[in-house]
This record gives structure tokens, C-alpha cells and sequence, in this order.
């Protein structure tokens, strides 16, 4: 069999990982179509044939449950973001990141933008719990996804941003530059939810592959990648 | 096919409004003082212009009518423009097969070359009309109108930017179109001497109105044309038929109904009918015939009117000879020193070589006037 | 900066058809709009010419959003264009043209309602007093005068659908094979920190463009049309 | 579809600024380079006019990245830049300017070569001949006469300067007040699914850019320039 | 300013190659058929002509020089170009004032009327390029090469899309303007009328060579420039003194040096210099003095020269009176009657009215020819 996955764009690289191993296991092919979720939501409701989603945030799976476009119950956390503050400059980044925060030499930093991207939200968090938001404002640069934050940032155009750890750690990123990574506590979880969409109810691949999402095989990968996995309500990953 | 045209055409500060038929043969001369209307005139006939109202029925056809606007393209008239319009993307060639192409073409395929050689066009094949001079571009324009072979040709001012001499080469041609395919022409030109030497028939175009039509002959002996004109180039038109040639001075005589004159040879068969336009500054009048003189063209005749010319030293006589009208310019000095009146005999010496030289036969189907 | 192994080219010809495709139906249906626009008197033309440009002034993403809201099975057209073809317009090559060619009008009109207009009626006259229809006078006459005003059209639409993601990412989907142009794929390399894989992709798209518009302007200038 | 209150309109006089800047930046750089490819008979024309129309063909959000590149302070262009002025050319309004201006070049040159070719010399002969310098003829002759190619290249510059928001996001940086324009805001909403908001915004853009059109063209319409 | 010239222009197919100077004052003719490099000459004296390549000196400005372009609007040259080339955004107004804004201004400002009164220009002020006439398009493109005000006028056939009338009227105040302004005039032409009507000097171009350069007198004198021109309008010029007038009958007496003739009303005061062209097909000869005849100038003479032209019915005969040549056409029948011979006296009859209206005087500075 084979499915269409919307798959949002942080996870891309990971997904991209994760369909020759599924395909080995399972036979089926998965073929990914991404985006970013604002725009894979809508144009799941214009009827876009997606099977499943993986979604950046736990909203529009949520969202899309109430519209009737996606299968009630099918959603679950696939993965966890990490937060990592980075510079691509190695000297920059010393151990606590509110020291570079707080240096008035500082020109920009960049995050990702908090309506859209749920790792921008989270960098909000970070900053107003250290209480660096309203200080920071006229030199916060925004990014429309994490991606295009990490861009910012690893062309030098920013000192420093908010990007994902799991961009930093990508073999991708040359491995250079200075990071701190943000301590969990600082913002609200950023889950990813993935879910069945209506288009897919019956699509075997889809569902073999949300469920080989949670596989131990699949959870390896996706922890390499710098992401977390979500126990449960109850317990905090480490 | 004749034209008949009842238009009316209003622009800013400009109103034409023309009723005239236009033979179906031969050439129409189309004539007045700039900014009368000429152009106007044409481009309605040709229909290009959406602002003209009335009617324009050519032959069996209505071209314009109050529910009905023939395009330009399929009334097949040729037109040749006041600035040239060759198609700057092509070459002089080009421009020629552009209209060789989409000629209706019922005879031989020789008439290209034909017009190609009658208007020296080879030389200038493969320019661009931004490599032509004004002269050659007017000649390549008017060899593709010929090469488009229209049923109605109409032309402006196409000889103005030509030296005498190509002029001189170009217009006797032009003279035996309508003969030789059966299309008549509608010739717009300041020059009288183009209208002599080319026009059956002239229709004079004032401040938008026709203020004269008619045969050349009675069109030009009018006194009072001399106002669309000025003075200097009118004259009177003389018809006749061929009497004799002498070869050896390359003379032809011209029987003028009883009198016979002489003008520079054109190659006509005797009995042939000819057109001579004598301008009147190239008449004299002596009360005797005077010996001696090179002139030797004599004619006897009568004076019938006398204008002085106020605020000039000229005077104009009409005199009626061999029962036509020929027109004389003379001084005022001249009038009094020879007591001329009204009614008074004289010989009216007109200078052979005073004749036009391409004095050309009449159209021969041409009834018109 | 890792591997520098040559990227899918798939996306690349799916472009490139994209392009040709969009830029040939706006040929057709832009010559004879710009046409329209170059020669009428009616009082709709500067409606018209203003609405010709409104596209442009939405963000391509937007704009997208509005065409993938118009063209979804849900709307009026949607639901016609289904029922009469049997497929939809939103994620299909077939949609994408639409919506690139609704994109890319103006790039297309404007410059040839301005080579029209300064050709003028003068050479048109001319032609039709030579017997050529008024199709024949376009083509033979108006367009190689015009020829100026088709290379900018045809540069600019062409290019500009080369490029342009926003709407096509909306009304196709990203879908491999079927709508992922190479912009799109650029544009995820790029997102995903693929950077390797953007630069050789952005690479191959320039010099290819490149050679295109080399082609077209040397073509030009051997075989020039002055209006001087 | 919640609440219908207008949104922040600040973005929007952002944007109306950065055209407007934008075009004007555009009219003055690309007026002499398009004049130079009109009249030119350097080999270097067809080059210099395909690499013209190069930024058209990538993707806006990875010509983005690209001038990120360029003018981040690491760079050499960046790192002058910031010596020279203070600030940096990223993320800053200025930095935007540079970025649309380089983005829309295509639109300005392109139809202003072709209009100024169409006027070809005749004119501006004619001008020299009545004492007219070169400045002179240009503002009083040839820029009249190839009003229609102004007007066509304003349009497309200045249209898609409000609607552009790839490159201007990248670069830009999306700072309120200084570097978020209008279209990344109608983008927000869209993603955030605020499809009310995204609607009022489009709905005032498409108004004030109906507005500003259909002026043009009326003026145009009342004071026109014929070639025939 | 005399304006030296030492040119070369190298066409597709067409090379020029001219070394002349042009006088300071009055007005030269640029004189050939078409096709001969008239345009193409006029343009590099202008600066239009970038392939020019050699020395272009006015005065004390090298204008074209080996390392060397002196830009048209720095030339100060006035051009009336072949095709009118108005602003077609601008009203025929808006023409006039481009040009009038940027001229030189010394003087005051009524030229500026001057100008509009005697090309009648007021009546198309609000119009449109588009919107005129040919013949009034280039009324306003010679109005508005005027009020530049150059320092150097070229003019390309200003007057060949105009009506006769019209010609008569603009070519006397064109004549003046040397004079008046002192301003030297490159008049391209066709017309001979013009030349002689015009000119102070000619210069032949043919197939890009100057194939002769002098004096009007002179240069037309020659029996070899019908080649140039097509015979029929060649002639010679006399030079005269105002002996007279005669107010009642609207006569000029002109003196030739020892013969008199009359010639219609020239307002000048006795003793001014003129020029009169007396065309060889209006010349008649006599063995005697006729009688009662209206031709008036009898000019007492001896044959110099006779050249039957073969193929045609006519001879010229080269006649010197008073000190100065008339150059005859008569029919080679009428050598024959009046058995005519080189060196035998005749009397050369000249009708008064053959003499151009426009007669025109000699530009007071000049001593060119
Ligand atoms: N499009 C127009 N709008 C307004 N007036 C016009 C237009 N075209 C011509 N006219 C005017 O109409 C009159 C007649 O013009 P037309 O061109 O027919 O004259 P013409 O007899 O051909 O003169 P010419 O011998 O100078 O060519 C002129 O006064 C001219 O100014
Ligand atoms: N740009 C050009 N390229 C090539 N040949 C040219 C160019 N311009 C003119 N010619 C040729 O040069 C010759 C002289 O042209 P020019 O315009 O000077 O003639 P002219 O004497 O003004 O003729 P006319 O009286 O017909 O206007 C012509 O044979 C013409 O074809
Ligand atoms: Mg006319
Ligand atoms: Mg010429």
C-alpha cells in the first residue's frame, strides 16, 4: 500500500529517516508532502488527499478531529521538540544562555514566530521566564518556522536564536557553533500530535505507519534527532 | 466599378462632408490646399475611419452604409500613404512579398518584376525601411500597393518626396494602371502638373467641401480655381487628336478641331486622342502673326474675358480657339500697350516645348467627361 | 555540509512544464486581452487593466489560500470543474496552471498591451490595405512589432513561474511526481537545513534559467525589429 | 470566523511605504539601466539582461536566504555595510528596501527597456535638434513617450512589492514597526487559521490597491500618449 | 560661420564622401536625386550620424574631429527633418514652446508671434500630432525649428507636403532669414523653383559625391546638370540692378548692366541687388524684334552655344546678353526654320511673367559667389 503524510517541516528530516525502515518492516511506501501546518491544515479541509498528518503542534490535529477531517481518537504524541538557544559562532554561547541575553553588544536574536511555529511560542516562554521579553523586543527577528529561524541564525545575520535542537544536531548543521539548551521547565511542552486523517480511515499504510511511529525501532531514531518522547501527562521526559 | 461617396466626417475642428461619384475608370485628381481634407477623404474611403457616417457603395458593393462597415481588407483597395508605412520588420523585399503574397493574382506572375524594374526596386531589396532614403521608401511603398493589385487605388501625395526625374519616370506609368489592369485611382496632390499630366477628371477639395469636380479640361479653364492654387500654375487643358509625327524632329502634330499645333513627340498612332495642358503664363498674344520666331506654335483666336489682377502687374485672358479655351497670363503692361478688349481677334503663341512632356492618351473606356 | 550528491531533478522538469505550460496558455489568453486593452475606448478599460494587476498584490501564500478556497471540491467551481472533468483542480498539475496563469496575468498583459499600443494603428492600416485580414495583420504585422513587448511577457511570466512557490505550494500540496515543483524542493531544503542540496538545486535552476534568457536575448538581437 | 475587528493596520502603512520606497529606489536605478539596453550595442546586452531577470527564477524565501547570506554581518558586503553605517542591512527597513528592490529589478527594467525602445531615436533627435540635452530630452521626450512603459513597470513593481513577503520575511526578520509588512501578516492569520482577520486585511489591501490602480490608469486614460 | 566640411559616412550599401564648405551667410542648396546622400549629409552635420567619421569645423568650433563629437544640442543646428517629427504628446502649442523655451532668446520676444503668423499656425495650436495635416505637421515642425533659434538651420524638404499657395507664401520668409538673423540655411530640395527662388549657392550631391558646387548663376548654367534634374526645368540666373518701378502696373524695371527688363512689383528700392531665374523652356528667340507682341523683354543677344538634344525634339542654346548667359529651349525645328549657328546675334524674348514672383534679393553679406 502506500500513503500520502502531510508532515510538518521541522520533522522532515526525521520522517525522511523513518520511511526506508518502515518500508523494510512493513512494505508499504509512504510518500510525504511538506509544509507547514497552517497551510497542511487548510488545505486538508479543501479536500487535500492526505492520509495522515504529523502535525507541529497538538491544536490542528485537535482542530481538524472537530471538523470532522481527521479520525476521532487516532491522535497521539509522536514526538517531543527541544528548545536550544545557538549561535553559530562557538565563542559566543558560554554555558547559561542569559549571560549572551542580557550583553547589550547583542544585535538580534532570532525565534521562531510564536503564532505560527510552536517552537517560536516556546521561545516566547523562555524569554519571559527569564524575563527578558519586553527588554528584548526591538531585537527579537522572526522567523516563519523554525526553519527559516535556524537560517537567520547560521548565516550570522543573527548572533543568536531559539531554533530546535534537533536542527542543531542535524549532521546537516555541520555540527558547529555554541548552544545552550533550554531547560524543559522554561515553556510549555512542544508536542507534536500526529493523526489519522478521514481521507486515510481506511488506508492500511497510514495506520501501520502512525503505529509504527510509537515503535521502540522508531522512538531510537526520532531521539538521535534531538527530540523527546512524551510520557504521558503524568511525567516529563528527561 | 464606380464610387459613389455621400460622407460626412467630423473631427475636432474639422467637418468633411463630400457627395461625388468617382468614375470607374481612370484617374481622379484629388486636389487642394493643405489641411482641405484630401487625406481625410481617402482614409474614409479606404475605412479607416470609424468616424465617418453616410455611404460609400463601390460598384455592386456598400461599403459603408447605416448598418454596415465593409473592413478595409475586404474592400481591396490599395493605398499608398503620405508617409510611407513600410513594415519596419521587413526588408524592402519583404515589403513586397508581403503584398505579392496577398494579391489576387489572375495573370502572370511577370507583373512583379515588372513593377520591380519600373520603380528601379532591386537595388534596395535588402534594406530595412530605416536604411532607406525618403525618396526610396516612398518608391518601395508605392511598388507594394501596385503589387497588392487593388480593385481601387488610392493614393497620397505619393510622388512629393521624388526628384523631377524619377517623378518623370514614375508618372506615366502610374498614368496607364488604370488602362492596363481596369482599376481606377484616386490620385491626392498638391502639383498641377501631375494633375495635367495624369488625371481625367479633378475633384477639388476646400476647407472640407468639393468646391469644383469635373473634367480636367473645363475644371482647370475655370477662372476661379486659381484660389485653390495660386496663380502661377494654372492654365487651360487642350484636346486633340494625333495628325502626323515627324520622326526625324521627334514632333507630333495635334489636330485641335481645324487648327493643329505641334508638341514634342509622343508616340501615338495618328488619330490617337491627346490632352495638352498649356499654362497660361506660357501663352502670348500678338495681334499679328510675328515672323522670325522660334515659337512656332500660332493660334487664332478671340479673347472672351479679361481679369486684371488687382495688386499684381498680371492679367488674365481667356481666349476661345479651334472652338476651346485656352488661357493666357500677360502683363497689364502688355494689355495696354496693345489696347487688347473683349472680343478682339489674336494670335495666341504658345511655345511648343511649353507642353507637358508626358501628355498622355485618355483613358480610352473613360466616357466621363 | 555534508553530501553533494545531485538532488531529485523530477521537481525540476515538473517545473519547467509548469512554466512552458503556464506561459503558453497566458499567451493565449493574455494576446488577446492585452489587445483588447491596447485598442478599446470602452470605459471598462481601466477597471479592467486595475483588475489585471490585483493578483499581484495578495501574498502569493494568500492568494493561494483564496484559489485552493475557490477551487476545492466544496466551492461552486470546485464542484463544477469535478463533476465535468472527474478530477479536481486543487492539488492536480491541472490546477496549478490555473492558478499560476491567474498569478502571472499581469506579467503577461502589461507589457503587451504596451508593445501593442506603440505599434499603433499605422502599420495595422497599412496591412489591411494590402488585403491581410485581421488576423493576418496580427500576426504578420502587430506581433513582430510587438516582439519586444512578447520577450518581456514571456521573460517575466516564465521566470516568475520558475520561481514562485507560494500559490503553487497552496492550491498543489507539495505532492512528489504530481505538483512538488523545484521551487518548492528548494524551498524545503532550505526550511529543513538541507543547504547542501539547496545550493546544487539553486544552482542548476540559474544556470538553466540562464541559458534560457541568454538564448531568448541573443535570438533577439540577431534578428532585431526597430521602430526608429 | 470570530471577530471582525479590524486588525493592526500598522503593517499595512509598513508596506505602502516599502512599495512606495521601493518603486522610487527601482525608478531611479532602473531607469538608467534600462535606458543603457535599449540603446546599447555592447556584447554585453544580452547578458547583462539575462542576469536581469535572474532573481525572478528562485524561489522568493531562498533568494531570501541568499541575501541573508550577502548582507549578514559576517559577509563582506554585510560587514562593510555595518562599518559604513551603524547598522546592519539585516532585519532592518533599509535592508528591506535593498532586498525588493533587487527582487523587483525584472519589473522595472524590462518594460522600460521595451518602452524606450520603442521610442526609438527619432524623437530624441528631434529634440537635440531644438537644444534639448540629453537629461532634457530624456525628461521631456523620451519619458513621456514611454509613459506606458512607466506605468506598466510602476504597477508590477509596486504591485508586487506589497504582495512579495519571502524575501522580505527572510531578510527582514518580521520586527513590528520596522520590518513587518502587511503581507506577512495576512500570511499569519492564514496559518494560524484566523481566517476572519486574514479576509478584513486582504479585503483593505485589495481596496487600497484597486484604488491606487484604477488612478493610474484613469490618469493615463485622460492624459494619453499615442505613438500612432 | 562658415561651416567646413571633410566627411566620410560608410552604409550597408552606400558610402559618402563629401569635402565642402558652406558659406557663412545665405542659404546653400543641397541639390540631387534621391538616394544621393542629401539626408544622410545633412544628419552628420547635425551630430546624428555617429558612423560619421572625418572634420566638421563652424566657425571657430571643431564640431567632428578625430577624437572629437560635439553632441547636436551643443551644435546649436536647427533640423527640419523629411518627416515632421512632432511630440506626439505635445499640441502643436506644446511643439512651438519646446523649442522656444530653449532658444538662444537675444531678441524679443515678438518673433515668437512672427513665426505663428506666417506659417498660420494659431488656428492648429490646440491639435495633436495626430491630428494635423501632412502639409500642417510640417508647418509646425518648420515654426518650431525656428523658434530654436540655431545658429545653423538644415531643413530637409520643409516644403514638399505643401500646396503651392502655401510654398509661395513660406519661401520668401524663409529666404529672409539668413539675413535677418544671420543664419546660415542647408536647404535639401527637389524642387529647382526652390533653388532658384532660395539660393545663393548649390551643392550636387550624386551617389554620395558632390558632383558640382558654386553659384546658383553658374551652377545651374551649366549644361551638364540636366543630368541632375531632368531637363526640363533648367535655366540660368541674371544678375540685375533695381532701376524702377512703376507702382500703376505693379512693374520692376531691373537693369542688367546696359539692357533693361520688367519684371512684376519687387518692393525694393532702386540700386538693390537681384536675381532673377529665367527657365531655358521659357526663352524664345527672334531674328528681329517683333511687333505687337505681349511679350515685353527683348534682349538683344549672340548664340555662344547650341546643343541639339538627341532623342528629343529640342536644342538648348546657350544666349550672352548684357554681359551674362540665358540659356534657350526651343524645338530643333525651329533651329532648322531660323537657321541658327553659334556666334550669330538673335534677340532672346522673355515674358515678363516667366520671371519668379519670389525674385528675391541678394542677402546683403554675402559675397560668396
Ligand atoms: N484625427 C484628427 N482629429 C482632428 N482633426 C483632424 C484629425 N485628422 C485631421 N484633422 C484635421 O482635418 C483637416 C483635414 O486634414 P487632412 O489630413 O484630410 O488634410 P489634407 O487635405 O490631406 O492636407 P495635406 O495636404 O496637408 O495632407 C485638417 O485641418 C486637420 O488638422
Ligand atoms: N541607416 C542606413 N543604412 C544603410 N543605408 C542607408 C541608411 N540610411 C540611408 N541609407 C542609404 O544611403 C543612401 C543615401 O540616403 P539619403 O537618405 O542620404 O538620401 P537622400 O539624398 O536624402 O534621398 P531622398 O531625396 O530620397 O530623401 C540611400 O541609398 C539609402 O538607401
Ligand atoms: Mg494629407
Ligand atoms: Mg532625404
Amino acid at each position: 500500500d502506500e500513503a500520502l503524510v502531510a508532515v510538518a517541516a521541522n520533522f522532515a528530516e526525521v520522517a525522511e529517516g523513518l520511511f526506508p525502515i518502515f518500508k523494510d518492516k512493513t512494505g508499504h511506501d509512504i510518500i510525504a508532502t511538506i509544509g507547514s501546518t497552517g497551510k497542511l491544515y487548510a488545505q486538508t479541509l479543501e479536500g487535500a488527499p492526505f492520509d495522515a498528518m504529523l502535525s507541529a503542534d497538538t491544536a490542528t490535529p485537535e482542530r481538524l478531529v472537530a471538523d470532522g477531517k481527521a479520525v476521532d481518537g487516532s491522535s497521539f504524541t509522536y514526538a517531543v521538540g527541544r528548545l536550544a538557544l545557538w549561535s553559530a559562532n562557538p565563542a559566543r554561547i558560554d554555558g547559561d544562555g542569559r549571560a549572551v541575553l542580557e550583553d547589550p553588544e547583542l544585535r538580534y536574536v532570532a525565534i521562531a514566530n510564536p503564532s505560527l511555529a510552536p517552537y517560536g511560542a516556546a521561545a516566547r516562554e523562555t524569554l519571559q521566564a527569564l524575563g527578558l521579553w519586553e527588554t528584548l523586543q526591538l531585537k527579537i527577528a522572526i522567523g516563519q518556522n523554525i526553519g527559516q529561524t535556524f537560517s537567520m541564525v547560521s548565516t550570522g545575520a543573527a548572533e543568536i536564536g531559539f531554533v530546535a535542537l534537533s536542527s542543531v544536531l542535524s549532521p546537516r548543521a555541520g555540527g558547529q557553533g555554541s548552544r545552550w539548551d533550554v531547560p524543559q521547565e522554561f515553556h510549555e511542552p512542544i508536542r507534536q500530535d500526529a493523526v489519522l486523517l478521514e481521507h486515510g480511515a481506511d488506508n492500511m499504510a497510514a495506520k501501520a505507519f502512525l503505529n509504527f511511529l510509537r515503535s521502540p525501532e522508531a522512538v531510537k531514531v526520532i531521539e538521535s534527532h534531538g527530540y523527546a518522547i512524551w510520557q504521558g501527562d503524568e511525567g516529563r521526559p528527561d | 466599378m464606380e464610387l459613389t461617396v455621400d460622407l460626412r466626417v467630423d473631427l475636432a475642428d474639422f467637418s468633411l462632408e463630400v457627395r461625388q461619384a468617382f468614375a470607374s475608370t481612370g484617374i481622379t485628381a484629388l486636389f487642394g490646399p493643405s489641411g482641405g481634407g484630401k487625406s481625410t477623404l481617402l482614409r474614409a474611403i479606404a475605412g479607416f475611419e470609424r468616424r465617418a457616417a453616410g455611404r460609400i457603395v463601390f460598384g455592386e458593393e456598400e461599403w459603408l452604409g447605416p448598418d454596415r462597415f465593409v473592413p478595409t481588407h475586404r474592400r481591396g483597395v490599395g493605398f499608398v500613404f503620405q508617409d510611407a508605412r513600410l513594415f519596419p520588420h521587413l526588408s524592402a523585399r519583404g515589403n513586397l512579398d508581403y503584398a505579392w503574397k496577398r494579391a489576387a493574382k489572375a495573370e502572370a506572375g511577370f507583373f512583379f518584376d515588372d513593377v520591380v524594374g519600373m520603380l528601379d526596386l532591386a537595388p534596395l531589396f535588402s534594406r530595412r525601411a530605416g536604411q532607406l532614403s525618403g525618396g526610396e521608401r516612398q518608391r518601395v511603398a508605392i511598388g507594394r500597393t501596385l503589387l497588392s493589385r487593388p480593385r481601387l487605388l488610392l493614393m497620397d501625395e505619393p510622388l512629393a518626396s521624388l526628384d523631377t526625374k524619377r517623378k518623370s519616370e514614375i508618372l506615366p506609368y502610374v498614368a496607364r494602371l488604370p488602362a492596363a489592369f481596369g482599376i481606377p485611382i484616386i490620385y491626392v496632390t498638391h502639383a498641377l502638373e501631375e494633375v495635367t499630366q495624369l488625371a481625367d477628371r479633378i475633384v477639388a477639395l476646400e476647407a472640407g467641401r468639393a468646391v469644383a469636380a469635373g473634367g480636367v479640361a473645363e475644371t482647370l479653364a475655370r477662372l476661379d480655381l486659381p484660389g485653390v492654387q495660386g496663380r502661377f500654375e494654372a492654365g487651360a487643358v487642350l484636346a486633340g487628336r494625333v495628325a502626323g509625327q515627324d520622326a526625324a524632329l521627334q514632333l507630333t502634330l495635334v489636330d485641335l478641331g481645324g487648327m493643329s499645333i505641334e508638341v514634342p513627340g509622343i508616340g501615338l498612332s495618328p488619330g490617337a486622342e491627346v490632352r495638352l495642358r498649356v499654362r497660361a503664363r506660357d501663352v502670348s498674344l500678338a495681334l499679328d502673326r510675328p515672323q522670325g520666331l522660334s515659337i512656332r506654335n500660332m493660334l487664332d483666336g478671340r479673347i472672351v474675358a479679361m481679369a486684371p489682377e488687382a495688386d499684381t502687374a498680371y492679367a488674365e485672358v481667356l481666349i476661345e480657339t479651334a472652338g476651346q479655351q485656352l488661357r493666357a497670363r500677360i502683363t497689364r503692361a502688355a494689355v495696354q500697350d496693345l489696347q487688347l478688349r473683349e472680343g478682339q481677334p489674336v494670335v495666341a503663341l504658345v511655345k511648343s516645348v511649353a507642353f507637358d512632356r508626358q501628355a498622355l492618351p485618355r483613358a480610352p473606356a473613360d466616357g466621363g467627361d | 555540509m555534508a553530501d553533494m550528491e545531485i538532488p531529485d531533478l523530477g521537481p525540476l522538469w515538473l517545473t519547467i512544464r509548469l512554466a512552458a505550460v503556464t506561459t503558453v496558455v497566458l499567451l493565449v489568453l493574455g494576446t488577446p486581452l492585452a489587445w483588447w486593452l491596447a485598442h478599446t475606448r470602452s470605459r471598462m478599460k481601466s477597471i479592467i487593466e486595475a483588475v489585471t494587476a490585483l493578483p499581484l498584490v495578495l501574498p502569493p501564500t494568500v492568494l493561494g489560500f483564496y484559489l485552493l478556497v475557490l477551487f476545492s471540491p466544496n466551492s461552486t467551481l470546485g464542484g463544477l470543474w469535478l463533476s465535468a472533468t472527474g478530477s479536481t483542480l486543487t492539488f492536480t498539475f491541472t490546477g496549478l496552471i490555473v492558478a499560476s496563469a491567474i498569478y502571472s496575468l499581469p506579467f503577461m498583459v502589461q507589457p503587451l498591451q504596451g508593445a501593442f499600443e506603440a505599434v499603433g494603428r499605422g502599420p495595422l492600416e497599412a496591412a489591411a490595405s494590402l488585403r491581410a485580414g485581421p488576423l493576418d495583420a496580427f500576426l504578420t504585422v502587430a506581433t513582430p512589432l510587438a516582439l519586444r513587448g512578447y520577450i518581456t511577457a514571456i521573460v517575466l511570466t516564465f521566470a516568475h513561474t520558475i520561481g514562485e512557490f507560494g500559490v503553487v505550494l497552496m492550491v498543489g500540496g507539495n505532492i512528489p511526481g504530481r505538483t512538488k515543483v523545484v521551487s518548492i524542493q528548494i524551498y524545503e531544503h532550505v526550511e529543513t537545513i538541507d543547504y547542501a542540496s539547496a545550493h546544487v538545486l539553486a544552482a542548476i535552476l540559474l544556470v538553466f534559467s540562464f541559458s534560457v534568457l541568454m538564448a531568448v536575448y541573443t535570438l533577439n538581437r540577431r534578428f532585431p525589429v526597430h521602430a526608429g
